[in-house]
């Protein structure tokens, strides 16, 4: 009945070709870190290359004005200039403080929301259908009573960026909490969880993986109440993405605007690369990795 | 989702069903899976419950843990007493190591980080898993599995323990060794043991009584005391008799039923 | 078959396509629209096809991408469209309105001095208004700075919500176009200063009328001809303000799904004058001011106006002409 | 080893009492169509009256001036007019429309790149980040390029939607197929099924709850979307929820603001309906429903 | 994900193994589950496999049916055969109902309607489910799972059978029927069956042959043939004999490794 792992115990000889056989199947599967980097990086920069590639063959043909569609050269030439411009950096801080603070607000709502709605018959009955109705109110609905409860403040825009996120992250919740799978359930109340224990051991975890899902999707939400929302309060000394996209716009800076796009874009990739580590760890944790390559 | 008709009344560590009536479903699809089954175990009793593929064991074991509601009749147990019930699947949960696993009922217990620890080495150590604490339950073979999550349940301490087919998975050797193991324990803490098996020598060789549930729906229909003294081997010729007792009884329950 | 360069003046059946906002400043375009009076200027051969915008951009994209072929906007847009393709996408064929435009303020507010440290509304960072509040705000040695220093508090915000931050208390005062201005008096505020004070003849441009270059080229005679709508049009809206109005109003109905009030029409339509010129010379003086206050670069107009047409459709009924400038 | 449901043999006096029990739990647990649907209603009804209780309060104490923040008499009167205009039913046609059809194209879009970029390891690496970044670009960024592409027709519109809503469906089909259990997918292929075949028969239905999730975030991004995208074309004779909503908004008509924020609610209210009535059965069908009180 | 070392080069329905070996986990956490095993087994043959929990039975089925990669030496397989696993675990579709588990490899076959239905309904009344069809995974006892899987197994009609100890949650008479259920197929079809067990009677009154596998890593240590002839019944003195014979290998296997 022992039980030795390899660095156990001593080895025959067949044990050892057995660990040659690792080392071996070890180097097919497992690739040193700068070949695995690369592998992840390869189609990522295809990708763009593709992109790229594409957009300056459209171009070329003339198939619209320079004006109405720069080129790659004239927007990259923009992004160069955006890049060392106070303008980028002062907006990018203002603004990520504002998600940050405005998706945190939003998920402690949602996360507490979601819970009681997923775990209380009444308030799902109450309010488990409002959620969803009141994800999709649009922003600028909300504008009046923002302004309504917090005047010309930094809160009004926490405000719609809480209203914007927080049901999509308490329907991820609720999802969650809903397919958990009952053998789970009675295995942590038999172990003697109830109520907020029974959370915190069993449907908090198990719902874990929906609850990542619905974040991302939250955090989608958020970041896109927030581009319109900043809108309501344009804070005398703070510049931020969302009013530089929208004055982009507004000036027909085409080139400028596609450059703010590109910022949004790295930024999404920044925050997915986060809720991608996260899902990653959970996945190996449960044991769910191995599935697709990768 | 406790049972309202559990009352608890009798004395630490024993079990009262008295009429339980279990229904699944309604209407047409309504399927009965426990009929008017009353048993009694005394606390510090071993029994064991064998009966065919589908008779109502698990169902039976699942309303005395007050998992599940009973359609009819009571189940008493002990004042403040939470049976602990070994699933017929692992049910272990994914997220967790072994180790952290079978922590689970002594964090729920609030007992103190040490203890913990050493309860959980302990408790590894008894189903042979010592050095497995690390793993996550997909990296086990099955019959590991059922022993975290036999470390599990002894970990909860609770004077009556419910356990569903909890060797199933296991070789003859681990499973007698586990056997000794599971005597040890539960003579040492008094327990009172509802156990579910399908090996009717596992039976002979543990229980106190043996009750035989019939099928569809689920009564009990025979029931006999095991008065072999311990310990006992399950290899000798006294429970090899009571073995094929409880098969005879058995076959001809089954054979009314079938085909 | 249209917008084009291949088209000919000639031949074929034309589609113009033309846009404006459902809104009092565009009152000359609206009506056009609602009484049918580009459509019987233009023809049989013309089709017109009208799309309506709540804001300057949509508008320029679509003429920049080949959507659009005219569009009434206002002076804000116009210079942006002009700079933005250098010249090239756009021209002013005519002027459309002029006016409308005020300083409201808190009534207790009363004078110049007592700005100094309050919040004001603008449309937009660096629009007409901006610039307009802005440059008299300095004439009047009030400092403001870009981002909401100095002063007085310039606070760059929609119209709308412009409204609903007045009435709330959190800005003192705005200095926005009609139906804002009506609309902010209606919310207890008092014009301080109307813009029109401040512009030789009263007048400045608040909308006119843009075509694309390309459509231009190619259909002259269809903007001529779209030039005597807008010209017939300012004519309709002059002679008969009622009509006029309670076809606003219904217009705005139909798209809003709920009519304006013709009430608060008839309250701002005195501070606006229906004109044909565009007034190139407010324009090129509000850009000015702005380079003045340090909001834009010099821009050159040249090559802005055309206004042939109009002078032609003008001369022909005995009107006084426009200056090209 | 017959194995007999209760409709089958004859039965014994035992198990007749067992039917009584059976008849009594059924009493308990499930009510008469009739009251299950109140106990369904009844929340929701209390939630309403007390929001509306707690407006008409707040109006009373005249914190703000009744045209910023109008009272429940005047909205619903309001609404009252509304709901008989032809303004609201031909809005709600022409943007119900559009929704189906923009919702449509974004779920067909959706499942496929969700798919392929689940399974593909290529694309997953070139693809799978860009997903959620998309997710995060506002709809007014995607303006220009929407008219570039297709004037001012209501394609436009629909790209638009499309473009809101299909990362977040792709999302939901990605978390859901990365979270099927390995056991099942190794079942699947053991019993033949590879390909395609082991998408339809094994992972599709395996990651159906996630995937509904996913459609019901994307359904509020396409709707969102929508709300913004109608502006981009405005035609006269059409007139639309969306547009109505801003011009409501431009006008600082509080009540009529209201009153479409309210038509907002009931219609996603109604999707939602349908959402939870497919998330449930599907809950029924897994065995996972029975564990909270619904 | 099938196995690269699978050369289909034998017989249909013969399995040969050479020098198989399984690493699971990498570096200094690699368990070495396989360590060198060859094994043959011929075609029509029954072939059970012993081994103490975690000895890496479960491993080899898995690498025989090509669902995990040998991280060293050869499986090979008669041309174009898919060996059909029954797992360890029941692993049925929750999402559907018990006839149409039955059904999916049949859909996956491409059999017409009329003959899937038949096959499924016979199936079922073969594994004694026959009235359970409508019924969902969930629904089901623990027993009848497996037998549900039982069924889904044969579903598929391939010349190769790995079942992966398909009666442990089953008692002994269902057990016994479906023994001769089994063994009836089996001649009938000509399988080749690789068996695991930790019932040595059952192993016994099954296979031709015996295989005991020992712990970590996995080898085979012994291996025996049994030549009671069929039909054989589990409770006979020749069937008892074979099951000590292997009983005595195991408990000297599993006490070399024990504490
Ligand atoms: N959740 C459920 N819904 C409907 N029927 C159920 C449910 N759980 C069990 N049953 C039915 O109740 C009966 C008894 O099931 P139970 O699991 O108690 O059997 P068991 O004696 O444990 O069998 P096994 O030895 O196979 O585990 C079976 O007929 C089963 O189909
Ligand atoms: N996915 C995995 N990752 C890491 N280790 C694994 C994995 N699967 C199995 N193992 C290890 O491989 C060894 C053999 O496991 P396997 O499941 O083959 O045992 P088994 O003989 O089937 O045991 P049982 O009779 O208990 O089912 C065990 O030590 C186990 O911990
Ligand atoms: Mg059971
Ligand atoms: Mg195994």
């Amino acid at each position: 009945m022992a039980s030795d792992t390899l660095t156990g115990s001593t080895r025959t000889d067949a044990e050892i070709s057995g660990l040659d056989a690792l080392e071996t199947a070890g180097r097919q599967r497992g690739p040193s870190r700068v070949r695995r980097a690369w592998s992840a990086l390869w189609p990522k920069l295809a990708a763009l290359a593709l992109a790229i590639a594409f957009w300056q063959v459209v171009v070329w043909t003339g198939w619209k004005d320079p004006w109405a569609l720069p080129g790659p050269a004239t927007v990259f030439a923009d992004l160069g200039h955006y890049l060392v411009s106070s303008a980028l950096w002062d907006g990018l801080a203002t603004t990520g403080r504002r998600a940050a603070v405005g998706f945190a607000a939003a998920v402690a709502v949602g996360l507490v929301l979601g819970l009681a709605v997923a775990r209380v018959a009444v308030l799902r009955a109450a309010l488990g259908s409002m959620i969803t109705a009141l994800q999709t109110m649009p922003s600028i609905a909300w504008f009046p009573l923002a302004i309504l409860l917090f005047q010309l403040s930094e809160q009004a825009i926490f405000f719609v960026v809480v209203l914007g996120a927080a049901p999509s992250v308490a329907n991820g919740v609720i999802h969650g909490v809903d397919y958990v799978p009952p053998l789970l359930v009675r295995a942590g109340r038999n172990l003697g969880a109830r109520g907020l224990h029974l959370y915190r051991y069993v449907i908090a975890p198990a719902a874990l993986p929906a609850i990542v899902a619905g974040l991302k999707q939250g955090w989608a939400f958020a970041w896109r109440s927030l581009m319109a929302g900043e809108l309501l309060v344009v804070i005398a000394t703070r510049t931020s993405i969302g009013a530089q996209l929208t004055y982009a716009r507004e000036l027909n800076e085409a080139p400028r605007l596609m450059a703010i796009m590109i910022v949004i874009l790295v930024v999404g990739l920044l925050v997915d690369a986060a809720f991608g580590a996260a899902d990653k760890a959970i996945r190996r944790r449960w044991g769910v990795l191995d599935q697709a390559g990768n | 989702m406790t049972s309202t008709t559990t009352t608890p009344r009798s004395a630490t560590g024993s079990v009262a069903l008295r009429g339980v009536t279990k229904v699944y479903g309604q209407g047409e699809h309504a399927v009965l899976a426990l009929d008017g089954v009353s048993l009694d175990v005394a606390p510090g009793e071993f029994v064991c419950l064998v009966g065919a593929s589908g008779c109502g064991k698990s169902t039976l074991l699942n309303l005395v843990a007050g998992l599940d509601r009973a359609s009819g009749g009571r189940i008493e147990l002990g004042e403040g007493v939470n049976p602990g019930l070994m699933f017929q699947e692992p049910a272990l949960f994914p997220w967790l190591t072994v180790e952290a696993n079978v922590e689970v009922p002594l964090k729920l217990r609030g007992l103190p980080r040490a203890e913990r620890r050493a309860k959980v080495a302990d408790l590894l150590r008894t189903v042979h898993l010592a050095e497995f604490g690390r793993k996550r339950p997909h990296e086990l073979s099955g019959g590991m599995r059922q022993r975290v999550a036999l470390a599990r349940t002894l970990a909860l301490d609770t004077p009556v323990l419910l356990m569903d087919e909890p060797f199933g998975a296991l070789d003859a050797m681990t499973r007698d060794i586990l056997h000794d193991e599971l005597e040890r324990i539960w003579s040492e803490r008094r327990l009172s043991v509802l156990f579910v098996t399908h090996n009717v020598r596992e039976a002979a060789r543990l229980a106190d009584r043996i009750i035989l549930l019939s099928s569809r729906p689920g009564r009990i229909i025979w029931s006999t005391r095991v008065d072999v003294p311990r310990p006992r081997r399950i290899d000798s010729p006294e429970i090899a008799t009571i073995a094929a007792e409880v098969t005879d009884r058995l076959r001809t329950e089954v054979g009314r039923h079938g085909q | 078959a249209c917008g084009d360069d291949t088209g000919d003046a000639a031949a074929g059946p034309v589609t113009l396509r033309l846009g404006y906002f459902p809104n009092i400043t565009h009152a000359p375009a609206v009506v056009g629209v609602e009484k049918g009076i580009f459509k019987e200027k233009l023809g049989s051969d013309v089709t017109l096809e009208t799309k309506t915008f709540n804001a300057g951009p949509a508008a320029i994209e679509a003429v920049f991408s080949g959507a659009l072929d005219a569009t009434y906007i206002g002076p804000n847009p116009t210079v942006n469209a002009f700079s933005k393709s250098k010249g090239e996408a756009v021209r002013v064929v005519s002027g459309a309105a002029s006016g409308g435009v005020a300083l409201v303020v808190k009534p207790d507010i009363t004078s110049v001095e007592q700005l100094r440290g309050k919040k004001i509304a603008t449309p937009q960072l660096g629009n007409t208004q901006d610039v307009a509040l802005r440059y008299w705000l300095k004439e009047k040695g009030l400092n403001t700075t870009k981002e909401g220093g100095g002063d007085v508090t310039v606070v760059p915000q929609e119209n709308a919500q412009t409204v609903d931050t007045f009435a709330s208390g959190a800005i003192d005062g705005a200095w926005v176009p009609e139906p804002y201005v009506s609309r902010l008096v209606n919310a207890g505020g008092k014009v301080l200063v109307d813009e029109r004070d401040l512009w030789p003849d009263r007048k400045f441009v608040i909308t006119n009328l843009l075509v694309s270059t390309k459509f231009l080229k190619a259909h002259p005679d269809v903007v001529k001809k779209l030039v005597e709508g807008q010209v017939a049009a300012n004519e309709f809206v002059n002679t008969k303000p009622d009509e006029a109005q309670q076809a606003i109003s219904d217009h705005i109905g139909k798209i809003t799904g709920k009519p304006l009030d013709v009430k608060l029409i008839k309250q701002a339509w005195p501070t606006l004058e229906f004109t044909n010129d565009p007034i190139a010379s407010s324009l090129k003086t509000g850009l000015d001011h702005a380079v003045a206050v340090g909001l834009t670069q010099p821009v050159d107009l040249n090559g802005l106006y055309d206004l042939k047409f109009l002078n032609e459709v003008l001369k022909a009924q005995g009107k006084p002409e426009v200056t090209q400038p």
